[in-house]
């Protein structure tokens, strides 16, 4: 079992971490973030690998895996 | 008659667009006119701003320090221009994306353009209701001469966009039209 | 009537240009006058003329060099930190006699600095580099002016085999106001140039340089370069004089920063205060006689130079008036620019004039 | 449960000023990690290019020069000089490196100084507004070629890395991309390669990074990746050059 | 008693540069200053500093940004040419406050000119590039002021963090004079450089840079530099004054200028002309205050400036002294210098006075 | 009997600032005879270095503009683009191509401009007095060498025309040298296509001349020319590059 | 047969052309020229064979070659 | 006292060591003094020459516009130099390599340096037979001084070169020694 924790407020919704990851752990978020747009966050039934691939491809490095 | 209006908002919304629009219209009925942009490295990370200026009289500098009208369609540029909006200012203001407070000494208009948009179709015709919203409280130029510009500057290939944008303004003019301050309009 | 549109500085200076019968530009990239070049990136082609977006400043201003001498109406743009790095192509270009035009929308520095518009390029404009030489400088303030003016600066590049820099600062690059259009052409054909090179098929060779060996050669050219600029001082000084004659306090400023001191004037003047302004349009020459001449008006005034620098034109203002007025300063540089309420309050400061609304 | 992915120490965690999925923040961490792993933090000092990462100051924690555009190479090869014990960086884009800095860059490299330099090719010029690098793909529009890039006026996407190959003074040289995860990977070992080179006197030692800058490719941030991977490689093959 | 030498002025400032602490060097050759560089190339080896000769002027400039910034004591060398490809460096250089020291010995322009001494860069020098900043400008006139001068100059550099320019021509790099080299070495090391850049071990990170992107933040750090400035205009400003009290004529003339008037104060005053000279040596910050003093003395007198140039400090003087005195002008460009002969004329000329023999 | 060897027309009959047995002088009159031998005179433009070369334009008999140093290849950049029908050449030494100027070398090369190049190599600046050049030897003692060049501080010799070579914009390169008569011919054919290249829109055409400076290698120059045999040739291979 | 003519106040005495030239048909003359210096010039009873290779060397230019 | 030495020849005549070693002479002398050589591409083609000046006061141009004494080594050195010379100034001339007019309003010594050097077997003391010629009847330095820099100067590897420099030297000063005008000296 593993899961990420997402920067909320540094996250500018690039979306790479979603298109990277093999589980579909990550969506967009309807709540807006203080910079005004729309954050990914983790699906918290996420059956999430610890595979650091979302990580690996966030420019602005707001994930954090635990496993 | 001078009116100093700055426009921000995220980048995509149509920040430059909005601001040039009213700048060609005004053109368009002779005024003194200037439209200054935000530029460089203050545009990366997703901020767009814009200064118009109408004016009977040549007009000095482009750049607005304190604003006579004020459109905001996100929340950093909120945060960020609120200041410079002179007491009892018009702001103009996208309730879609900012949680606003009232603590400002102005009138405010506070509609959720995004969601209009969205209503009628596209997201990017925000920018044309705040306009319209805008304009219609703050008559600086002719809604006509607005429709026009519309008009006249679409791309070849997307003149289809013309109807939706027009149909975005008059929704915006449309909420002030009502004349009642029930749902956005507020004396802060 | 022609139609009016709206344009900004840069894009206007380019149109201007291409309008003026440029048909060479080099450039490169550099905020704020990044409009100027992807204007004639796209529209320079369209009128059959060269566009090249050299590998860096100095390459571009050197290619300027190269196409004045094949007789091309030649442009480069850049800003601050890029026109410092033209300092040597300039002086190559005035030794060498080439027409050529250089414009520099000034940023704040020093250094990289930042992107707000500046008027601290002054001193090296008028006082240039290397050599005692002098490009002419025009100051255009508005989008018409920096239109109309790039069809003057090539006139002056041509008629003087002189260059000319055009002095901008961001503001006027980045803001739009309407325009409206030249129609006719500029006849730019009327200047001839001989001396250009294009292979010395049915005459004797050219050669263009700056270079002279031998003792004595390179004073000679100086000589002339010198009458050369003698000629240009007493023929090409132009400045806007507004309510000068009867005003207790003329202000002096140029480009983006004589609008606003333009629009204190008035201010000044609704609220009773006999305001002025001299705006340089020419920054060299430097338009002295206008100044020399003030003297013949009222006795006690002041003068207040405003710039979007520490204190750079004023040196001129103060070489022209001698002792014989007060010159006053109010300046704000790195970007900062003097607000009219802030040139209204030293207004009211140096003549001793109180608040009165 | 073990936090197995953090944030780098070298790393602030503040929010840079870059568009969404722009490349630079993810080779911005790379450089970070590398630095964290081979534990030199305190004796780095980059030299920040004239581009987008103008103030990647702002985003290390670490001594940090600027340097004007172009200028690098020389800021760096200087700072090296006078503090061997130190480990010297460069971080440049294309235009930086590759074109007012190529002078720069070939001298440095020909001088063989014991630097690393990170290389971020994005072929164009973030910063002023998107125009013509000289790595610009032919056909690319940008907005100094509003038509796409001509090699009979323009010429053709510039492969620096493989000219500075060339000279005896490289000696480590290879081009990674950060279009993929696997790719991100690869290129954090190139990184770590050219640094270790540095510790271990080698001497000058290049890594190009092919980096996404979707905001002038007019693309959002997912298919400017997938135009990497169908568009630039094709011109500019990965892997070691030497 | 120290032993004598005999040494070129290049020779003089590499030497003295080197007896200062330089130990960082790197330049690109240029007449006339090419026996510097030898020198450098020779000798800082031996003096475990750096040598390093780069690939272009613009490659030595940076550099230079780059040791300084690592907290060397650095320098480089030009002539004419040479400095304007400098200018956005030490733009760069003033705007991070990087202590730096950049000699110009100035050839005839403008651009590729010719070799011979001049002294065109006055302006370049003393108003420098893009951006409101200014570096130190001294005029060293003997070889034996250039071998000490360096000392000065990396002194005041280091002090006030800022580049410091060691303006000289061509005559007096070419020249040798005898020279009595300095024993105890320089007190370098009392300048810490908490700023520099050597790693952040033990401390937070040190930044060296000249740009502000956030607003307002440039114009802040520009009020900061001209807070400096004014401390320097206050308490550096240095020049030499030579029977200027009882002088009906005071010449005005710096570095190897200053030689030849000299020569022609004596000369005159043989011959019951009241001459004097003053030979600014720092030409930034410029001796003002020494030309204000002048109002105290005699009345009826004029200032007659000698420039190897058209005419550029004198707009320094006019700005020190106002109307008080008719400025007068002796000039020649081009590698043309003014001789003795023609500045006794020029004064005789100015004075009324005819040639008594 | 008939003249079989005279001075070519554009070559003006005057004497030369070159030293005894420099290189210049040679490559000069090639130059003259190849542009009389495709009787373009009246077509010609030379860009003159600033180097010892300064002043060929008055040695020449045709248009001909000086260019700041290094920047040859830029003034002829726009010189050809205004005037596509005029024969447009830079005449350039080791320091003005390769090392101040090698940027303006390696973009116009890049652009592909149709431009003829001459490229002298004496491996040493001569005009400022004999300092290390990019091409100086290793061991080569110059004014800024005392010790002889080292490759450890200096870098080495570095082979610019290998460096253009890998670009597409590059149509002929060729390595010659003027050190025996046999080779002085093979100079004047490689420097006769270089022309013919450009006279028929090939593009970019460069031939290094490797050229003796008796002055500042300080020998006689008959033993220049053997050093050129002897150490010159060694690091610098003749024959065509591209 | 053929002859070389030099222009005796152009020469600088380099001696490239005595060098390569296979008759041997040069000599220094001990005459100065204008310029200072000794020039070369051809021996009048030389066997030259019009190979040119004196006038291929000369950096000025200063031999002219007949058959 | 003032005296202006311009002296010029061909490179490799050892034109700049003849001004150096004057110089330095001077020097020891507690003399002011100065060392002007001419450089860059003046130098090209083959003519040197520098300027000294000794005085017991400090001087202001290094440069001579019109010299004292005048020692040339060469022909184009002597059409150049000639008309700098002052009215009754000193020519010193080599005779071996110019053929002289007498067209000069000056003291003139003609000897042929470059044959009295080959004689001592060194073409390259030609100058020091010069300088010796100019110091016997200019005695500007004392000889024993100029004797003295020569011994000092000379590389430690070419200590051997000492003795044929003297030698050149007081050959040239027995030249004017002889005091007799028959071998070079005129008045013209
Ligand atoms: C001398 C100078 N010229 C031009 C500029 C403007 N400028 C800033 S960054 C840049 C190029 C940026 O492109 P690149 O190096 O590829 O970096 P990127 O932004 O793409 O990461 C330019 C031209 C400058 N600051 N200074
Ligand atoms: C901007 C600038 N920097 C330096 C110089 C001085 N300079 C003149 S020629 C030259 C180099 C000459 O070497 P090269 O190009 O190899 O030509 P060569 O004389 O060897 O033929 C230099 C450094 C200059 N004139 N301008
Ligand atoms: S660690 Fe892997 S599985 Fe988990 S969210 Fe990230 S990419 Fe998806
Ligand atoms: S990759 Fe990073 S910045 Fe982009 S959407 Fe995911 S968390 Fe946000
Ligand atoms: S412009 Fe391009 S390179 Fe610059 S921050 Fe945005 S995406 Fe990144
Ligand atoms: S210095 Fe060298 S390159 Fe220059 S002219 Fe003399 S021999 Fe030729
Ligand atoms: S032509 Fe041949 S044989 Fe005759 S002189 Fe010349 S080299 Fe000698
Ligand atoms: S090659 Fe020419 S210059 Fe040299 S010696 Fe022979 S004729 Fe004279
Ligand atoms: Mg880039
Ligand atoms: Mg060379």
């Amino acid at each position: 079992m593993a899961k990420i924790t997402i920067d909320r407020n540094r996250c500018k919704g690039c979306l790479l971490c979603i298109r990277f990851c093999p589980k579909g752990a990550l969506l967009v978020d309807k709540d807006l973030n203080v910079r005004g747009l729309r954050p990914v966050k983790f699906k918290n039934d996420a059956d999430c690998l610890g595979c650091m691939l979302c990580a690996l491809m966030c420019p602005d490095c707001c994930i954090e895996v635990f496993k | 008659m001078t009116e100093k209006i700055i426009i921000a908002g995220a980048g995509g919304q149509g920040i430059m667009l909005l601001g040039k629009i009213l700048a060609e219209a005004a053109m368009r009925e002779n005024r003194f006119v200037t439209w200054l942009p935000a530029y460089g490295a203050e545009v990366r990370g997703g901020t767009a701003y814009c200064m118009v200026i109408i004016s009977d009289e040549e007009i000095g500098s482009a750049s607005i320090s304190i604003a006579d009208s004020l459109i905001v369609m996100n929340a950093p540029s909120y945060a960020r221009f609120k200041p410079r909006l002179k007491t009892r200012g018009l702001l103009v203001g996208n309730s879609s994306l900012v949680k606003h407070n009232l603590a400002v000494q102005s009138q405010v208009l506070w509609y959720p353009f995004t969601d209009i948009a969205m209503k009628l179709g596209n997201v990017k015709v925000a920018n044309m209701a705040a306009l319209g919203c805008f304009i219609a409280r703050r008559p600086v130029v002719e809604v006509k001469n607005i429709a026009r510009v519309i008009e006249e500057i679409a791309p070849a290939h997307k003149k289809d966009l013309i109807e939706i944008n027009k149909r975005a303004l008059a929704a915006g003019i449309a909420l002030v039209g009502k004349k009642n301050k029930k749902s956005g309009e507020k004396n802060g | 009537m022609s139609k009016k549109i709206l344009m900004t500085g840069n894009e206007a200076i380019a149109a201007g240009a291409i309008q003026a019968g440029c048909r060479f530009y080099a450039g490169y990239p550099i905020t704020p006058q990044n409009e100027l070049i992807a204007y004639m990136a796209k529209y320079m082609p369209q009128a059959n003329g060269i566009f090249i977006q050299a590998e860096s400043e100095l390459a571009a201003i050197n290619m300027v060099f190269g196409a004045a001498a094949a007789g091309a109406r030649a442009m480069t743009s850049s800003s601050s930190p890029g026109m410092s790095l033209k300092q040597e192509g300039i002086s190559y270009i005035a030794g060498a006699e080439l027409p050529a035009v250089i414009v520099n929308m000034m940023r704040g520095g020093p250094g990289l600095g930042n992107i707000a518009p500046s008027q601290s390029d002054y001193f090296q404009a008028t006082r240039c580099g290397h050599g005692d030489y002098h490009a002419i400088v025009l100051a255009p303030s508005t989008v018409h002016e920096a239109y109309y003016g790039m069809r003057e600066a090539f006139d002056l590049a041509d008629k003087y085999r002189n260059p000319v820099i055009v002095l901008g600062d961001g503001m006027l690059g980045q803001m739009m106001e309407p325009l409206e259009v030249a129609q006719a052409a500029a006849e730019s054909s009327k200047y001839k140039k001989p001396w250009a090179l294009s292979g010395c098929l049915g005459r004797a060779p050219n050669v263009v340089k700056s270079f002279y060996l031998h003792e004595g050669k390179l004073e000679e050219f100086n000589l002339l370069l010198q009458k050369k600029y003698k000629r240009i001082k007493e023929k090409e000084q132009r400045a806007e004089v507004i309510l000068a004659d009867d005003a207790e306090i003329v202000l002096v400023a140029y480009g983006s920063m004589a609008r606003i001191a333009k629009a204190a004037v008035k201010t000044l003047r609704a609220q009773g205060i006999k305001a002025g302004l001299i705006r340089p349009i020419s920054l060299w020459p430097f338009p002295e006689t206008i100044f020399r001449k003030l003297s013949a008006g009222r006795k006690k005034r002041s003068l207040l130079v405003v710039e979007m620098s520490y204190g750079q034109m004023i040196e001129d203002v103060r070489l022209s008036v001698g002792d014989r007025f007060p010159v006053e300063f109010l300046g704000r540089g790195g970007g900062g620019v003097p607000s009219e309420k802030e040139i209204i309050a030293k207004v009211k400061h140096v003549t001793g004039k109180k608040l009165h609304r | 449960m073990k936090k197995i992915y953090s944030h780098p120490q070298s790393l602030r965690t503040v929010s840079t000023h870059y568009c969404p999925g722009c490349g630079h923040g993810i080779a911005h961490r790379l450089i970070a990690e590398v630095i964290d792993d081979l534990d030199i933090r305190e004796r780095v000092i980059a030299v920040a290019p004239v581009g987008c990462a103008v103030v990647a100051y702002d985003y290390w924690d670490f001594d940090c020069s600027e340097a004007a555009h172009g200028r690098a190479l020389a800021v760096a090869t200087a700072i090296k000089r006078v503090r061997p014990q130190n480990i010297v960086f460069t971080y440049q884009g294309d235009g930086d490196l590759a074109a007012i800095g190529a002078n720069e860059t070939i001298h440095a490299a020909n001088r063989g100084e014991n630097l690393t330099v990170i290389f971020i090719n994005n072929a164009i010029y973030g910063m002023t507004g998107g125009q013509m690098a000289p790595t610009t793909l032919l056909q690319q529009k940008t907005a100094t070629t509003p038509l796409g890039r001509d090699a009979s006026l323009q010429g053709y996407p510039l492969k620096i890395s493989e000219m500075l190959a060339l000279l005896n003074g490289v000696k480590y040289v290879e081009r990674v991309s950060i279009h993929t995860p696997q790719e991100v990977i690869k290129t954090k070992k190139a990184i770590k390669q050219a640094f270790q080179n540095q510790i271990d006197g080698i001497g000058f030692s290049l890594v190009e990074i092919i980096s996404p800058c979707p905001t002038y490719w007019e693309m959002p941030p997912v298919q400017a990746l997938d135009w990497i991977k169908d568009c630039m490689l094709k011109e500019f093959p990965l892997g070691r050059i030497k």
